[in-house]
């Protein structure tokens, strides 16, 4: 399946992936709107790893055996179909943090700013092209099939 | 005529190589011309050239003229100058021979000549202003003639080519000398010309260089208000004006004039002995504009003495060997090996420091 | 092919998805006792506090069945199994054969020998059906006394809160959740459980259960003499396989089924997975009852895809758990309370302000264990550490600082988690 | 193996060492060297060659690991950017020896010239070593940004300097060891002159012992002499000439 | 530090109601002139840090940034121009040498401007590029004065056997970059655009990255004063070998590496300790006069075995008609000539500014002069020093160079912006630092696309020229001087370049 994969040699920390993504799962889905009229806003559900020089931007890899899946209690996190995103249900979802536990990328995060509940990439479901790679402005996410 | 700034000035590098028999004692060419074949690398096949001292023992004290002509016509021009100011005592070709790599030559003449009392007396002139003046007379004013030898019981011979072949054409075999110098230039521009060959003479000094002289514009200058006009462009040609003139005209010991061309820093003035220090901060206050600053190995030849010299930084190379009564230089000690396989000494002249040969007094008389 | 499962919970579902991983044609026949379409168990307590209706008790959509082509036999009690003859007898009687059979049986709570246990207002906390029941009563309830401080207790204990009854939870250990958390761990949430009212009574256990005149539950005497008042008890010590249906059969049994990592029983074409199996234990290599979901899923769907004809390799079961009290949410894996003998080395960070607390179990270099309090959010990536039993030298100092994360990984590490995919 | 380099060019004699060592020699002895050029140049590998006479210029240049010894006297640019190898001259050389040098070693059992160990650097296990054994002239070790040279002042005439002007100009790195007397006023602005310590010796040592070794001195005598050492004040002789 | 007399050379407007806070400026801004106040969550600037590179604009997502010169004047003046006054303000305050990078910036005279291109009108056709072969093949390197051919029983064979050549897909080379002035991603974006396009790049004297050595068939390296990186491996591995005498930006002076831009990668590669200052002279201490040139190429030569092209690159200058005669003399089998608004990561603004001539009138005299002398095919010219477009690059060829250096063009190709701060070596754009942080904001794989993006657009433009004057050979342009005229030049300054004035 398509994938996100960050690349990163190339990627400068700039977070524009995070800022995007906020955008893209706003109600607004305006850039300004979202941030300065939003509240609260959506977290982003990809996130930049910064140390020293090295960054790079980490979300949901859409594991084949997704153990968040395994883990998830509520079956809110669920896949529909097998070679598509690892989709989380917000209405099923009861923040047992279950999730958290098992992810071995740490790219779930717990969101609390309505209701206690995990957040995580959807690939912009639905979308040519996750917004986090359409902005990125130096390749260093890239969304593709690499055959996994 | 164009003004001179417009003129380029002639950038070249080079090989040289020359020794002299203190003693007096004249040896064939043949050494000299090994012993810059072997520096072969250094030039470009654009100029090679010899001088040549106590080769006209019968004509000790005649000025022996060496001129270029481009045709037959510049030559009855500039024979007419000649004769109006000379006693022409003897002239003719210079004996060439076909070598290998050596082009069309221009017409080669040599003239043994004196200058004529009256003309000398009217113009309140020494011999040697004198000639001085009417070569340089020729040289700037008689299109296709020049004057490239003018010393007297020695000659320069030169040529576009490789320096071997060049002492080849003209048969430096057959010549005997005390003093030979030998050139073989590598220049940045134009070929074709054979007067841009090294040596560079004027009167009995004859002068071979390698390097580039990047103070020459003000030595050229300074040398053209004592009356040189330096037609040729080249390095080479100024330096045998600043001779001149300090040895010549100003007197001074040649260990001076090495001084003033190639001067201590003034670092090294300050921690001299007081005499020293005032000696040399004087030299550097008056002749500041004499100072040659850039790269440059030299040879000098004169009449009684072989001095070659290096810059102040030691910029170019330069080695210097003696056996016996015969003291060499060279820009590769191979040069000197190669016609003088175990010398007594070989040493690397230090900078601004002059090799000096001197005739034996005996010998020269 | 025809494939049976016993069972409806999390092992039995991974079972199907397992199956129909591989083989989208055989048949399925799930039987389960309980007469629910399967539905999440660790939900119950969030059904008692109000929190989660029925509708979202569902641990898979309606259509779960269908889709997948389950014949469900719900409400229908598996009795014995006859591997000989292959097919599994029902209490009603009926036979069922199969060609592959999982037994995903889960556990039963443990009830210990307590005088007076057999009175009224006693009951036991794993159900959905326990949890509707304790629902119908608690407006009614003003003093519950919960045995046992572990995962369970606590559980019951949340989800009465919300109704706003006495709790007192008693345990034996000298901390609630003292198998999965260290001293400090649970200091901080036990701290946070009085302040929010929660009576705790540590050390002790319960001696007597005293019932009133309607023989229903009055009082409990304490081993360390206490007293206390109870309209009901909760006994949420532990659950224990449930063995029923390997019974006088050859299936060999330990604590649980013995099964090995394709979750193969030591008869053929006899599965087991879940709270029922006793399967390898990662970090000791030795086979181990773990009864928590994801280790039950996980089994059920390597069980599955065995049984349909595609083995893969089970790794080992790792303790973990996610609970949150008073707010407070605890995460933690592996051993976390490594012996005093020398060999480990533990690292903690203590934030008491804040309730946030980290510690770091290593051994020879590798991760065995971590308990992280207030601030989980990236745990995952030390479970995977563990799991994956990977070098932490290179980086071990920087495990306990709050950012740590995948970008701490050595670069090649590093590289690799960034460009494939997780198994 | 003999071969005569008498009127050979160097291009001729250079392929001739080329084609031999191609076809597996592993030592050569060339007689008659007279001013050819490039001996060595870019040459690789455990070969041995002994040199009769004065070779020529660029000796060793950008070569990278055989042996040199030259029987006679050397001119300029020897061991040019020289990578690893060593050459051994038994008398002088001529200006810029070591130009570059990057590793190896050359040792001189006469004096030098102008410019010797310009640039010389060292990098990582690479540390070139030059040892002269008479004097060296103006602008030793400029721009020495690594590496090791030795001044040892044997059988100066009296008076004669054992350096000269300028020495160590422009250096940030390596060291100068010199057997003699340095005055302030000769060295660059950017050295320092020290007394030596004990790990100092421990540094020259094994390079002394292998020049008194290859010219069958005793090494005692050397060693009993005073030194003085020379290191640059920083690695950053210009960062602070710039307005930023 | 004590109080400065320096005004921001730039102002940095931020637009309040477009800004959302995301700090992207703020991470960007390797001059940190952006910064995020936490506590009244605004993000606030400091004008005087600003170099006016653009990052920040460029990245801002709601275009809330805008970058502009400082309005604020000094009183006029014609000859105390602010320049002039904030020059000598910057060194009163440090006692330093003033320091820049990229080429010069003055407003000299660019001679490309000042001549036009001939086409063809009914007298001959032009050529459609789109339709018919276009050949803009070139070959760098020395060519025999004749050929050696036989004939024997019918069969023609050619017994010359050529000297090692360049072969270019259009005569577009990118010039000498460090690595160490620019960054690895940089360098390796050159090389691999080179290596995929069929031209070729040059190490400058940076060495070569291991990680590069595969591009080697495509690589010029560099032998410079400073002889950084230069082992037989090094010169074995590329397709020729460039003498570095001097570079456009700086004529007569050496180049600094500062230490801090020694990296342990770039240590590694130019073979020097990590954060040691990289000195390289201002000449090659084994070149002080002209035969010393000839003796380096020889060795260059000889260590190669005569497989490798050399080059020979000077800073153009008065006399260098002169001085590429004798260095083709010496042996050089490509004269590369820097003119005056040639680049650099760092020189002195004043030699950048006042040392050196335009390569427009360095091309016309060397050009002729080397015809002159008849020794014009024993070495191929390669101009660089500020070519911009592929009018400039065809003018050139015209004018008499075989082929053009790319620098400051192809860096602006990968981003550049021409802040001219190289020497800081804080490039926010990637392209000229060695900061791990910064250096990864050029993505080397963009970079090499963009590059030959730039390098297909100039072919195609410049077949497009040539078609037009019924060429289609360029080959048949060099050197063809009748194609160009001048517009607004002097009489001597036509004379120079050997053209017409336009209208003759």
């Amino acid at each position: 399946m398509k994938r996100v994969y960050a690349k990163e040699e190339v990627c400068a920390g700039c977070r524009l992936c995070e800022i995007w993504c906020v955008v893209a799962h706003s109600k607004t889905k305006d850039i300004i709107k979202a941030f300065n009229e939003e509240f609260p806003r959506p977290l982003p559900r990809v996130q930049v790893e910064e140390f020293g020089s090295f960054s790079f931007a980490l979300q949901c890899r859409h594991c084949n055996e997704p153990p968040c899946i395994e883990a998830c209690m509520t079956g809110a996190m669920h896949r529909e179909a097998p070679d598509g995103p690892v989709l989380h249900d917000a209405d099923k979802c009861v923040g047992c943090w279950m999730c958290i536990m098992v992810c071995p990328y740490g790219a779930i995060a717990r969101d609390e700013t309505l209701k206690k509940i995990a957040s995580k990439c959807d690939l912009c479901y639905g979308e040519e092209e996750p917004a986090c790679v359409a902005h990125c402005p130096n390749e260093a996410l890239v969304f593709e099939d690499r055959g996994e | 005529m164009i003004n001179d700034i417009y003129r380029e000035k002639e950038i070249s590098g080079c090989g040289l190589s020359a020794y002299m028999d203190e003693s007096g004692r004249r040896t064939s060419g043949d050494d000299i011309i090994q012993s810059i074949a072997l520096l072969h690398d250094r030039s470009n096949g654009l100029g090679g050239g010899f001088a040549a001292y106590g080769i006209y023992p019968e004509f000790p004290d005649s000025y022996a003229f060496h001129l270029f002509y481009d045709d037959g016509a510049s030559q009855v021009t500039c024979e007419e100058l000649i004769h109006a100011s000379f006693h022409i005592r003897e002239s003719g070709p210079i004996a060439t021979r076909k070598a290998f790599g050596i082009g069309p030559s221009p017409i080669i003449w040599r003239y043994f000549v004196d200058p004529k009392e009256e003309i000398l007396e009217r113009a309140g002139l020494s011999a040697d202003d004198f000639v001085v003046r009417e070569v340089m007379k020729i040289n700037k004013t008689i299109e296709g003639a020049f004057v490239f030898s003018s010393g007297k019981n020695m000659g320069a011979f030169k040529a576009v080519g490789f320096p071997e072949d060049v002492g080849d054409f003209y048969r430096l075999d057959e010549y005997r000398a005390y003093m030979w110098v030998a050139h073989g230039r590598f220049p940045t521009n134009t070929p074709g010309w054979w007067g841009g060959a090294h040596p560079f003479t004027i009167l009995d000094w004859a002068i071979v260089h390698n390097g580039e002289i990047s103070s020459y514009g003000i030595n050229k200058r300074y040398v053209e208000m004592f009356g040189y006009h330096c037609t040729m462009m080249t390095d080479t040609e100024v330096m045998a004006y600043l001779f001149d003139l300090l040895l010549r005209k100003h007197g001074l010991p040649i260990e001076t004039a090495c001084a003033i061309l190639a001067p201590p820093f003034w670092d090294l003035i300050a921690h001299m002995p007081e005499e020293e220090k005032n000696y040399y901060t004087t030299l550097r206050m008056v002749y500041g504009s004499a100072m040659a600053n850039g790269p440059f190995a030299i040879v000098l030849g004169s009449r009684d003495m072989m001095v070659a010299l290096n810059d102040r930084v030691k910029l170019r190379p330069l080695v210097a060997a003696r056996k016996g009564s015969i003291v060499y230089v060279s820009s590769e000690e191979s040069g000197i090996r190669e016609i003088c396989p175990r010398p007594d000494t070989v040493w690397m002249p230090r900078t601004g420091e002059p090799v000096i040969a001197r005739l034996q007094q005996e010998a020269a008389s | 092919m025809k494939y049976v499962i016993i069972g409806n919970s999390a092992a039995a579902i991974g079972g199907v998805e397992g199956i129909r991983r591989v083989d989208p044609e055989g048949e399925i026949i799930l039987i389960s006792k309980e007469p629910y379409a399967t539905y999440s168990r660790p939900l119950i307590s969030y059904f008692l506090a109000g929190q989660v209706d029925a509708r979202h008790m569902a641990y898979r959509p309606a259509s779960f069945y269908r889709d997948t082509g389950v014949t469900a036999l719900l409400g229908r009690e598996a009795a014995r199994v006859d591997t000989e003859a292959s097919r599994v007898i029902l209490a009603d009687g009926e036979a069922v054969s199969y060609d592959r059979l999982l037994i995903a049986t889960g556990g039963v709570p443990f009830v210990p020998p307590i005088e007076g246990a057999d009175a009224g207002g006693v009951t036991t906390f794993t159900t959905w059906d326990d949890a509707k029941a304790l629902k119908r009563l608690a407006p009614s309830l003003k003093k519950v006394v919960i045995l046992g401080g572990g995962l369970i207790g606590v559980k019951a204990m949340e989800g009465l809160q919300a109704h706003g009854i006495d709790i007192t939870v008693v345990e034996l250990m000298d901390r609630i959740l003292g198998l999965v958390l260290d001293k400090t761990a649970s200091g901080i949430l036990e701290k946070k459980l009085v302040q929010e009212g929660v009576t705790l009574r540590k050390g002790t256990t319960i001696r007597k259960i005293v019932p009133g005149g309607d023989g229903k539950v009055r009082e409990v005497l304490l081993e360390n003499g206490e007293s206390l008042e109870a309209d009901h008890l909760i006994i949420a010590i532990g659950v224990r396989p449930n063995l029923r249906v390997a019974a006088d059969t050859p299936i060999a049994c330990g604590r649980g089924i013995l099964v090995d990592d394709a979750m193969r029983t030591n008869v053929p074409h006899v599965y087991a997975a879940g709270d029922v199996a006793e399967a390898t234990e990662l970090l000791s290599g030795e086979k181990r009852v773990i009864p928590i979901l994801p280790n039950a899923y996980r089994q059920g769907k390597i069980a599955g895809m065995a049984m349909a004809g595609q083995e893969s390799a089970y790794l080992g079961g790792l303790v973990m758990n996610s609970v949150e009290v008073g707010g407070i949410p605890a995460i933690s894996a592996g051993l976390m309370n490594p012996p005093e003998e020398a060999g480990y080395e533990v690292k903690r960070f203590l934030d008491k302000k804040n309730n946030v607390y980290r510690k770091m179990v290593l051994k020879d270099d590798r991760l065995i264990g971590f308990i992280l309090i207030g601030a989980v959010d990236r745990a995952g990536i030390y479970t995977g550490l563990i799991r994956e039993r990977i070098d932490v030298g290179p980086f071990k100092r920087r495990l306990l600082e709050s950012d740590f994360g995948v970008i701490d990984f050595p670069r090649d590490l590093r590289s690799y988690k960034l460009s494939t995919v997780y198994m | 193996m003999r071969i005569s380099a008498k009127g050979l060019h160097y291009r001729t004699l250079n392929e001739k060492i080329h084609h031999l060592v191609d076809s597996g020699a592993k030592s050569l002895h060339v007689t008659h060297v007279n001013g050819q050029r490039y001996i060595g140049g870019g040459l690789q590998g455990d070969i041995r060659l002994t040199l009769e006479g004065v070779p020529g210029n660029d000796l060793a240049a950008f070569m990278d690991g055989p042996r040199i010894r030259v029987k006679g006297n050397a001119q300029d640019g020897v061991a040019n950017t020289m990578n690893a190898g060593e050459v051994i001259i038994d008398g002088n050389a001529g200006d810029v020896l070591g130009y570059g040098m990057r590793g190896g070693r050359v040792f001189i059992r006469g004096s030098v010239g102008y410019r010797v160990g310009i640039h010389m650097k060292s990098f990582e296990k690479q540390v070139p070593v030059m040892v002269v054994g008479g004097s060296a002239r103006d602008f030793l070790g400029e721009y020495q940004a690594g590496g090791i040279i030795l001044v040892l002042g044997l059988g100066l005439a009296p008076g004669e300097p054992i350096a000269g002007y300028m020495v160590g100009t422009g250096m940030h790195g390596g060291v100068m060891y010199v057997r003699g007397k340095v005055e302030d006023w000769q060295i660059g602005r950017e050295v320092k002159i020290f007394e030596l310590d004990e790990a100092d010796y421990k540094t020259m040592r094994p390079h002394l012992r292998a020049f008194a070794r290859a010219f069958r001195l005793d090494l005692d005598e050397i060693m009993a002499e005073p030194f003085l050492k020379m290191i640059p004040y920083s690695k950053r002789p210009y960062g602070r000439i710039y307005a930023y | 530090m004590r109080f400065s007399y320096l005004e921001p050379e730039f102002l940095v407007e931020r637009n309040l109601e477009r800004c959302i806070r995301c700090q992207v400026c703020v991470r960007q801004c390797a001059f940190e002139a952006h910064r995020y106040d936490a506590a009244s969550d605004v993000v606030t600037v400091d004008s005087s840090r600003c170099v006016g590179c653009l990052r920040c604009v460029t990245m801002c997502p709601t275009d809330a940034l805008i970058v502009r010169q400082n309005p604020t004047t000094f009183k006029e003046n014609a000859n105390w121009t602010g320049r002039v006054i904030k020059n000598i303000y910057k060194q009163a305050e440090t006692g330093g040498v003033l320091l820049t990078g990229m080429g010069n910036d003055r407003p000299y005279p660019i001679y490309w401007d000042h001549m036009v291109l001939n086409a063809s009108q009914v007298t001959n056709p032009s050529i459609d590029p789109l339709r018919e072969p276009m050949e803009l093949k070139t070959y760098l390197g020395r060519k025999p004065e004749r050929l050696d051919v036989s004939v024997k029983d019918g069969k023609i064979s050619l017994n010359t056997k050529l000297a090692p050549q360049l072969e270019l897909r259009m005569p577009v080379v990118f010039s000498a970059l460090s690595y160490g002035a620019i960054s690895f991603n940089a360098s390796k974006a050159l090389a691999s655009a080179a290596y995929e396009f069929g031209t070729y790049y040059n190490t400058g004297e940076g060495g070569l990255h291991r990680d590069l050595y595969r591009y080697g068939e495509r690589t010029i390296v560099q032998c410079a004063s400073g002889r950084f990186g230069v082992h037989k491996d090094y010169l074995q591995a590329a397709a020729a070998i460039e003498i570095k005498i001097g570079q456009g930006a700086k004529p007569g002076i050496g180049g600094h590496l500062p230490g801090e831009k020694v990296s342990r990668e770039v240590s590694r590669t130019r073979m020097i300790p990590e954060g040691s200052d990289a000195l390289s002279p201002a000449p090659h201490h084994d070149i002080y006069s002209i035969e010393d040139l000839r003796q380096l190429i020889y060795a260059l030569k000889e260590a190669t075995r005569y497989e490798k092209p050399v080059s020979v690159k000077i800073a153009a200058v008065h006399n260098s008609a002169a001085i590429a005669s004798g260095m083709v003399r010496a042996g050089a089998d490509i004269i590369a000539l820097d003119g005056i608004r040639g680049g650099t990561g760092a020189a002195p603004t004043t030699i950048r500014d006042n040392v050196g001539i335009p390569i427009e009138l360095a091309i016309a005299s060397v050009d002729q002069r080397l015809r002159e002398e008849g020794i014009r095919h024993q070495a191929s010219i390669l101009a660089a020093g500020g070519f911009r477009s592929s009018s400039d690059v065809i003018k050139a060829i015209a004018l008499g160079a075989d082929a053009v250096y790319i620098g400051t063009s192809a860096l602006v190709a990968m981003g550049c912006h021409l802040c001219q701060i190289c020497y800081t070596g804080k490039c926010n754009w990637g392209i000229a630092t060695q900061d791990p942080y910064l250096e990864k904001r050029l993505n080397p794989e963009i970079a090499k696309e963009r590059l030959m993006n730039l390098l297909r657009a100039w072919e195609h433009e410049i077949k497009e020229m040539l078609g037009g004057m019924g060429i289609n050979a360029i080959e048949s342009l060099r050197g063809n001087r009748l194609h160009l005229r001048g517009v607004g030049l002097t009489d001597s300054e036509l004379e120079i370049l050997g053209i017409l004035p336009a209208g003759r």
